[in-house]
């Protein structure tokens, strides 16, 4: 069975490179229904492969496809464990409900069939991401999931917005890579091959704690690029630009969580290094926080949503950081499912909307759009973690484990904590904005309840951000940790966090319930009645700051102002002084110089017979004193 | 005191200065034709001398071949020379600076 | 062997050009299926090569061997091994496109296209010579059809753009003649008397200090073929002004034949002052990738711009040489491949666009994505490509590149991984310049996408672009044993030890059970 | 008497024969100036097939004749081969201005040939005194030559500075000669080299000098700074159809002299010589390109880069006996492209004519392809790209002094050839890739057959040594002097 698995590759793949020929004269609908079916097809084969993982029977294997870069040891190479298989699940089913209602969501795009390739494309490139085996191919997955990201973002190209917000994100993407590329330099020379096989076993044998340090740094940075973390984030807001579907699956569910995977892949690399691993775990707090600051003031409905994954990855990179790696990828798996459903469902508002993305124009939607407002209720319960659903699952293990941790981790339990807070605040804000409360919609817009084909991919989400949590539950019998037994076997050489004992995790789950039912009842009560969407959450006043918070810190013009204008300056300054001038200005000169040399000379040329004969003269006595000194000595 | 080779040799010398500085100095084409004469003549000179001093007669000979050669040079040079005045009153040939550089 | 194919590669494009320009005048519809007929049959017998070549021997295939100038010892003397082999691919397949490229071509067709062959002739035997100066005389002997290619078919200031290139690079030749002339006095003196076989030299025992000079006079002439910092500023003109077949032929293949001197002769004839001296061009070769990525991202010129992006991608190529490992070298050699198409196929874009719009400048254009899709489509790959995207073909040279000089020269390498972030900057931006938006001006609106002869040229190169991404093995595998052979010979002539030999690569595909 | 050779003078029987038929048969019946040419075509005829005899002669047996008066060895063989072919190319260039001559026709065709006389017995002498006559015989027929359109301002005073400058390197020249004979007491090559082998001088300080002023003298006939002032004057004032026999056939004789006097007579002296003759290689290479570079005249163009070109020549010579074959080959082939490079301007700017402005050649491509590809390969021949003589010349001389130790000189030259490419190459830009070609440029176009011909030899010669050297190089290896 799993002598095949690259089927789950090449059927999107297969997808994408027959759409692109034939997408466009399919139209709609069946260039969408192709491209779910074949990504849905991926979806059911991955399930069967994995399914003596689910009998805990299983155990991970390589399938060598090809040779690729033999010298560096990266071929070809699928590896199947049980990790790879929840990315591939995870990737493979989400992407279903995703490219689903994408059918109706891009309804009337005049490059509806190209949506689709470009989609059908990014599920390929994220499948190599999570398959391989080998650093080499994880590398391909890496930047071919930011070329799909680049292509759906600036997909309206347009539109100048997208087209910028397109190559924003993928030139940080890039900056990150630029990490990740060094760190596979110091593999490679470390381990002399980039298979997972030689470098992930016991990794001790070839590098010390300090090396290591430095490669899983640089690894990092690249990840902090993908998942969008301090200090690469900033791209992930405008890449909202992209149309909806693509929020809700790359810039949520699955490509961004790519980060949160490597580290968790990588986990033995990072196990050598006490510092990596803190710096991930406080990189991933104060992410979370800050982003989750921002997100209190957005009106945008997706750039909320967009702050609030920035702050949700931070979590993840939390718990990996604290070595939870299964917590990390069970938040992984469940956050894929209540964003995507988040996402989804403001893509129906702003479907409804006539395209309106702005809060200040919507509210009071519940009753015109019960069904989309039936799900979101479930995601924002989901997502601000009040049991039994998804979210609090996987949320509060990690919270547990990092209090379990203590010392530095200790405090960013608090942080943890604080941003399940304003969590609930801003989440109930986005709710209360959109879907409560007056109604505030411009003339002319009369919002209706989506097609189906869009519904139904809300309630399959919806189904699952309820009840997902509910396969890793710390309890015994039908409530035991399944998620957890199925992902031992990848993690089995690594020591895991491991939860307080006796009552602890309960009373921090208790805390944490409580933090969020204050949250969201404090926002329920601020963002009543008029006006609200301009409210800061806390009294006015201080309104230096909350100008900061509007502005995302004005981390983007910092940016601009700092790097990218004197970067301009500087690569101006390099090509029209210092190359024009100075480095072809000397070799013009050289060749002006010879030329003008010969101008000199001419005047000696006087045409006076008197002076001719002089010079022939000189040469005879130059002659003459050279010989005869020869001759004398 | 006798005189040895070394003085004609040394006369040949001085004069064959002499008439290359009047080549160098002076701006008349005649004039400064005499100064080669006076250049061959000084080698003349010296070929006796050395031909006498060594007791060699091609030294002696050398010189009727060069007095010859330089004959014929009269011929032509003085030809070019009236060539040229015929259509230029001055005989100075820094007038002829036409070509250069 | 039962023909002498190598000699039929240099030849058959000569003869080629005779008989072009022996075409009568009233049949001029003719020139250009002649020409194009010729090339073609240049590319078969490349073909042919390619599959009958050797793969595991490092060693030189299809040697001929006649002595032409015997007396100072000259032979015509080719051969064909690993490195050059694909760079002799890389030509022929070049010049068909080229030649299709240019079927627009008014002034003097007949001439341009004879000149063109004539190029390949000369560029192919620059590849295959095994005598120095046979080498020399391809080599300078090419910059008479480029020069006039420039200089005749060019654009506004094609004639200083001509006139630099040639005196700028056959300054360089001069030093290469020098140094030839001296080594070639060396072996009289060793092995009694004068040759200039590439192979009787590689015995010659030469002293440190004449390996510096001598280094330094081949040096310097490839250095300014490559180009590498600081000789770099004859590119951008010439580039610039070339006919749209000149620049890719002088991007795709011209510049290799810097890279390929600095591998087949420095590295082997001087290995003690090429481990010395290896740091320093490595440096150079990084200066030259941000320099360059950096002048090419404020360029206003389209062409400039990729002109410039030459410069930074052949850096890499140097830094991969001078890295003296195995990975190093071969992501050289195969990325001299990679940019020969990417940077081929670029020019070919630019140069339809411009005939479209007879104007490079950026700031002309805007939003021609929604007038021009598919051309919009083969420029964003193609600017991929270039900028080393996994999965195409530039990926797998810089990332061998990269990769195998980390070891050795672990500072410069960091840097320049940068100028992978750097080639996405000035592409994408410039992508984003020229295609995206609304069209606002009349012209852009106006504008038709390529028809199908600009998509039947610009397929092939995709074609390879992707087979050499994804499948890049055979290329390799015939690329490894010769270049195992010059660093074995640098190991061997020197103390110097390779950081990162293949060998010693535990390639375990034992399963992952953890 | 076995000191009488008629073959050893046949061909400067042959071409004397012809000066005095020539001007006899104009005197008598003023014939139509192709009977002129006729009679000049056979005794250069005759003279090359005694040269080819002399060849077949000498090269068995190299002997000296008329008391040691002519070496008939082949080398002088060989020069005579040279000379006479490059005297027939020459007239066949210089036809147009001969015909225009109208009854001074057969003066013209006099001098030609009496300078070629001369030009043979300077590479055939083996005594000074000799040597010496036929210098002078070739440089006042050569004088004579340079002025020979009377009425024109430029060649009056070309004549007249040849004149004037020619004999005051003779008067040199005859000093040196003078001095040399002071210390070996020879005036023979052979006896001074005798002398020079058996006795070793205490002071060779007159010898020495004596073998500078040798120099001097010649290397004014070959044009060498810091002895060329007077070329590119008398280059340009010659009328353009016979300023390239000139500097050709001055290269070709002067050479042979100096290659022969330096290395028999002086060839224990090498390594007082050689340097010298580094020195001024070096200054006219440099010279020559600089100006040429500065020049904005065609002929004073060609003028400067054969100054250049006698220092690559030089070049060679720094490597003694070795160096000679090479010698030849760089002046022989050189001598062919001057030659037609001057043909062509003869042409672009009027047989008669002296002056001729770069611009005139501007478009020439779409004009006259013919003039223009000629033109163009030798301009790439004289900068020295494969594939032509030029090249492998250069090659050859550089070898050859890397070999005797002057590296130096060799990167000077190899330097220099590159600035020289930059004139080369600006006569082909005007001629090929001017925009303004369809306007500009005004210079005749049409070529006669005499020219076709001069010009096809001229190209067949420059392209067939570039790439097949092989034969000549065979003859020349073996024209060594005696």
């Amino acid at each position: 069975m799993t002598d095949y698995l690259w089927i789950v590759i090449a059927l999107p793949l297969a997808g994408a490179v027959f759409l692109h020929f034939f997408g466009q004269r399919l139209g709609e609908p069946w260039a969408g229904i192709v491209a779910t079916s074949t990504i849905g097809a991926g979806f059911i084969y991955a399930l069967v492969a994995a399914g003596d993982f689910f009998t805990g029977t299983g155990h991970g294997e390589t399938i060598h496809l090809f040779d690729w870069i033999a010298p560096l040891g990266a071929n070809a190479e699928l590896l199947w464990d049980p990790l790879s298989a929840v990315m591939t699940l995870t990737v493979t089913g989400v992407g279903t409900l995703i490219h689903l209602y994408s059918i109706g969501y891009m309804h009337g795009d005049p490059r509806y069939g190209r949506f689709f390739t470009n989609l059908n494309f990014f599920a390929a490139s994220m499948l190599i991401l999570v398959l391989a085996d080998n650093f080499g191919l994880l590398f391909v997955g890496w930047e071919l999931v930011g070329l799909s990201s680049y292509l759906l973002i600036s997909f309206w190209f347009t539109k100048p917005s997208a087209a910028a917000a397109g190559k924003k994100a993928f030139i940080v993407n890039r900056i990150g890579d630029v990490g990740f590329l060094i760190g596979l330099m110091l593999i490679l020379a470390n381990f002399s091959t980039l298979t997972y096989g030689t470098v992930l076993e016991e990794p001790a044998r070839f590098i010390t704690a300090g090396t290591a340090t430095a490669i899983t740094l640089m690894l990092l940075l690249g990840a902090a690029g993908k998942s969008a973390q301090i200090p690469l984030y900033f791209w992930l807001p405008d890449a909202m630009e992209g149309p909806t579907p693509v929020s809700a699956l790359i810039h949520a569910a699955t490509m961004v969580t790519a980060g949160v995977y490597m580290v968790a892949r990588a986990a033995s690399l990072f196990e050598l290094s006490a510092f990596s691993m803190g710096t991930v775990a406080t990189i991933g707090a104060f992410t979370a926080l800050f982003a989750a600051t921002i997100a209190l003031k957005q009106r945008d409905i997706k750039r909320v949503l967009a702050f609030s994954t920035i702050s949700q990855l931070g979590y993840m990179f939390l718990a990996v950081g604290t070595g939870a790696y299964i917590a990390g990828i069970f938040h992984l798996f469940t956050h894929a499912f209540f964003k995507a459903l988040l996402f989804l469902g403001s893509g129906s508002v702003i479907h409804a909307m006539n395209d309106e993305q702005d809060m200040a124009k919507m509210g009071g939607l519940r009753t015109v759009m019960p069904v989309t407002h039936a799900t979101m209720f479930v995601g924002w319960l989901a997502i601000i973690g009040i049991p039994p659903l998804a979210g609090f699952w996987s949320k509060d293990e990690i919270l547990a484990l990092v209090f379990g941790e203590g010392g530095w981790y200790g405090f960013l339990w608090v942080i943890g904590l604080v941003t399940a807070l304003l969590t609930a605040v801003y989440m109930t804000r986005w709710m209360q904005l959109t879907f409560w409360g007056e109604a505030r919609w411009d003339d002319g817009v009369h919002p209706h309840e989506s097609p189906a084909v869009m519904t139904v991919p809300l309630l399959a989400l919806a189904a699952g951000s309820a009840l997902f949590g509910l396969i890793n539950t710390p309890f015994k019998g039908f409530f035991q940790p399944a998620f957890e037994h199925f992902l031992e076997p990848s993690f089995e050489a690594i020591e895991m966090a491991h939860l307080p004992s006796g009552a602890t995790p309960y009373v921090l789950a208790v805390i944490s319930v409580a933090a969020a039912a204050l949250g969201a009842w404090y926002a329920t009560r601020r963002y009543r009645g008029e006006n609200a969407f301009e409210r800061a959450p806390v009294a006015e006043g201080r309104t230096g700051l909350w100008r900061w918070v509007d502005n995302g810190y004005y981390v983007d013009d910092i940016i601009g102002n700092l790097l990218v204008l004197p970067g301009k300056l500087v690569a101006a300054w390099t090509a029209f002084v210092f190359d024009s001038d100075v480095i072809d200005g000397s070799v013009r000169a050289v060749g002006g110089g010879v030329r003008r040399i010969g101008g000199w000379l001419r005047p000696l040329q006087t045409g006076f017979v008197r002076n001719y004969a002089a010079v022939t003269f000189a040469g005879v006595v130059g002659l003459l004193v050279w010989f005869v000194s020869r001759g004398v000595s | 005191m006798d005189v040895t080779a070394g003085w004609y040799l040394a006369l040949g010398a001085v004069l064959f200065v002499i008439g290359a500085s009047g080549m160098l100095l002076r701006r008349n084409a005649l004039v400064m034709f005499m100064s080669i004469e006076l250049m061959l003549n000084a080698v003349n000179l010296t070929f006796v001398a050395i031909g006498r001093h060594t007791g060699d007669l091609n030294g002696q000979v050398a010189v009727f071949f060069v007095m010859v050669v330089a004959a014929a040079e009269v011929v032509v040079g003085l030809a070019i020379m009236i060539a040229v005045f015929r259509r230029r009153s001055s005989a100075s040939v820094d007038d002829l600076a036409v070509l250069n550089g | 062997m039962d023909f002498n194919v190598l000699s039929l590669l240099i030849w058959v494009p000569v003869a080629g050009a005779a008989v072009v320009v022996g075409l009568p005048r009233r049949r001029a519809e003719l020139v250009i299926p002649v020409a194009f007929a010729l090339s073609v049959l240049t590319l078969g017998l490349a073909g042919y090569l390619v599959f009958e070549f050797e793969g595991a021997d490092g060693g030189f295939q299809f040697v001929e061997k006649t002595a032409i100038w015997s007396d100072l010892g000259i032979d015509y003397h080719l051969g064909v091994d690993g490195i050059s082999l694909f760079l002799v691919a890389l030509t022929a397949f070049l010049f068909p496109i080229g030649i299709l490229a240019s079927v627009n071509i008014e002034l003097r067709p007949k001439e341009f296209m004879a000149a063109l062959l004539l190029l390949e002739g000369a560029l192919i035997g620059v590849f295959l010579a095994l005598d120095l100066v046979l080498f020399f005389v391809f080599f300078e002997v090419l910059l008479v059809p480029m020069y006039f290619l420039i200089g005749m078919w060019g654009g506004e200031r094609r004639l200083d753009a001509a006139l630099k290139f040639f005196l700028y690079t056959a300054l360089g030749s001069a030093f290469l003649l020098v140094g030839i002339v001296f080594l070639s006095a060396q072996a009289n003196q060793q092995l009694g008397s004068p040759t200039f076989n590439y192979l009787e030299l590689l015995d010659l025992d030469i002293s440190r200090t004449a390996q510096y000079w001598l280094f330094g006079a081949f040096g310097i002439a490839f250095a300014i073929k490559v180009p590498l910092f600081p000789f770099h500023t004859w590119l951008p003109d010439a580039h610039t002004e070339a006919p749209t077949a000149g620049s890719v032929i002088l991007a795709g293949v011209l510049l290799k034949m810097g890279t390929y001197g600095f591998l087949r002769f420095n590295l082997s004839l001087f290995p003690e002052a090429t481990v010395q001296l290896a740091t320093f061009l490595a440096a150079l070769a990084v200066v030259g990738i941000i320099y360059g990525a950096a002048v090419a991202i404020v360029q206003p010129d389209l062409k400039r711009l990729v002109a410039y992006s030459s410069v930074s991608h052949l850096g890499f190529v140097v830094l991969g040489i001078f890295a003296l490992t195995s990975q190093g070298v071969s992501g050289g050699v195969i990325q001299m491949v990679n940019h020969g198409l990417t940077t081929g196929a670029l020019f070919l874009l630019v140069g339809m666009i411009y005939e479209r719009r007879h104007t490079r400048e950026i700031s002309a254009y805007g939003g021609i994505q929604k007038v021009m899709p598919w051309f919009a489509g083969f420029f964003l790959f193609t600017a991929f490509a270039s900028a080393g995207l996994p999965g195409l073909n530039g990926f797998v040279g810089e990332f061998l590149i990269l990769l195998g000089s980390y070891s050795r020269h672990p500072a410069l390498t960091i840097i320049a991984a940068f100028g992978v972030l750097l080639a996405a900057v000035y592409l994408l931006w410039a992508y984003e310049r020229v295609f995206t938006g609304e069209p606002d001006k009349e012209e852009n609106k106006a504008l038709t996408d390529i028809g199908m002869r600009e998509i039947g040229i610009l397929v092939p190169m995709v074609a390879l672009i992707i087979m050499l991404g994804i499948y890049p093995k055979p290329v390799l595998d015939r690329i490894e044993p010769a270049v195992e052979r010059v660093i074995d010979r640098i190991e061997q002539q020197t103390d110097f030890q390779s950081p990162l030999r293949i060998d010693d690569i535990a390639l375990d595909d034992e399963e992952v059970t953890p | 008497m076995t000191e009488i050779s008629y073959l050893a003078i046949g061909p400067v029987i042959a071409l004397t024969l012809g000066v005095v038929l020539v001007l006899l048969v104009e005197v008598t019946y003023k014939p139509k100036v192709t009977w002129l040419g006729a009679i000049a075509a056979l005794s250069l005829l005759a003279g090359f097939a005694l040269s080819v005899a002399q060849w077949i002669e000498a090269s068995d047996d190299p002997i000296i004749r008329f008391r040691g008066m002519l070496a008939l060895d082949p080398f002088a063989a060989f020069g005579s081969v040279v000379l006479t072919v490059l005297g027939a190319v020459a007239l066949l260039v210089a036809w147009p201005l001969i015909v225009i001559q109208g009854r001074r026709a057969a003066e013209f065709i006099a001098l030609v040939l009496l300078s070629l006389t001369g030009m043979i017995l300077m590479a055939g002498a083996a005594h000074f005194i000799m040597l010496f006559l036929a210098l002078e015989v070739t440089s006042i027929s050569l004088y004579v030559l340079a002025g020979f359109a009377r009425d024109n301002a430029d060649s009056n005073e070309a004549s007249v500075k040849y004149f004037l400058l020619g004999s005051f390197a003779s008067a040199v020249f005859l000093y040196g000669v003078a001095l040399s004979y002071a210390a070996t007491g020879s005036l023979s090559l052979y006896g001074a080299a005798e002398f020079l082998n058996e006795n070793l001088l205490l002071d060779s300080a007159s010898l020495l000098a004596g073998i500078g002023l040798l120099i001097v003298g010649l290397a004014f006939k070959v044009s060498a700074a810091p002895f060329h002032m007077w070329a590119p004057d008398v280059y340009q004032g010659a009328a353009s159809g016979v300023s390239g026999f000139m500097t050709a056939g001055a290269k070709v004789a002067g050479f042979a002299a100096l290659a022969r006097v330096a290395v028999t007579s002086y060839g224990p002296y090498i390594s007082d010589w050689a340097p010298a003759v580094a020195v001024i290689a070096a200054i006219s290479v440099v010279v020559g390109t600089m100006l040429a570079i500065a020049q904005s005249d065609i002929k004073r163009m060609l003028a400067y880069s054969s100054i250049a070109h006698a220092g690559f020549i030089l070049t060679g010579l720094v490597a003694g006996i070795d160096g000679v074959p090479y010698v030849w080959f760089y002046v022989v082939t050189y001598a062919f492209q001057v030659l037609g490079a001057f043909a062509v301007v003869s042409v672009v700017s009027g047989p008669a004519g002296t002056r001729s402005p770069l611009t005139d050649y501007a478009g020439l491509a779409q004009r006259a392809p013919v003039l223009a590809g000629s033109l163009a390969l030798l301009m790439f021949s004289m900068g020295g790209i494969p594939l032509t003589a030029g090249f492998l010349s250069k090659l050859y001389v550089f070898r050859e002094a890397v070999d005797a130790g002057y590296l130096w000189l060799v990167v000077v030259g190899a330097v220099a050839s590159v600035a020289g490419l930059f004139f080369y190459l600006r006569v082909i830009v005007l001629m090929y890739m001017n925009p303004q070609s369809e306007e500009g440029g005004v210079g005749e176009t049409r070529v006669g057959d005499p020219l076709r011909v001069a010009l096809t030899a001229v190209a067949v010669i420059t392209l067939a040594f570039g790439i097949v050297p092989g034969p000549l190089l065979d003859v020349v290896t073996s024209a060594l002097p005696l």
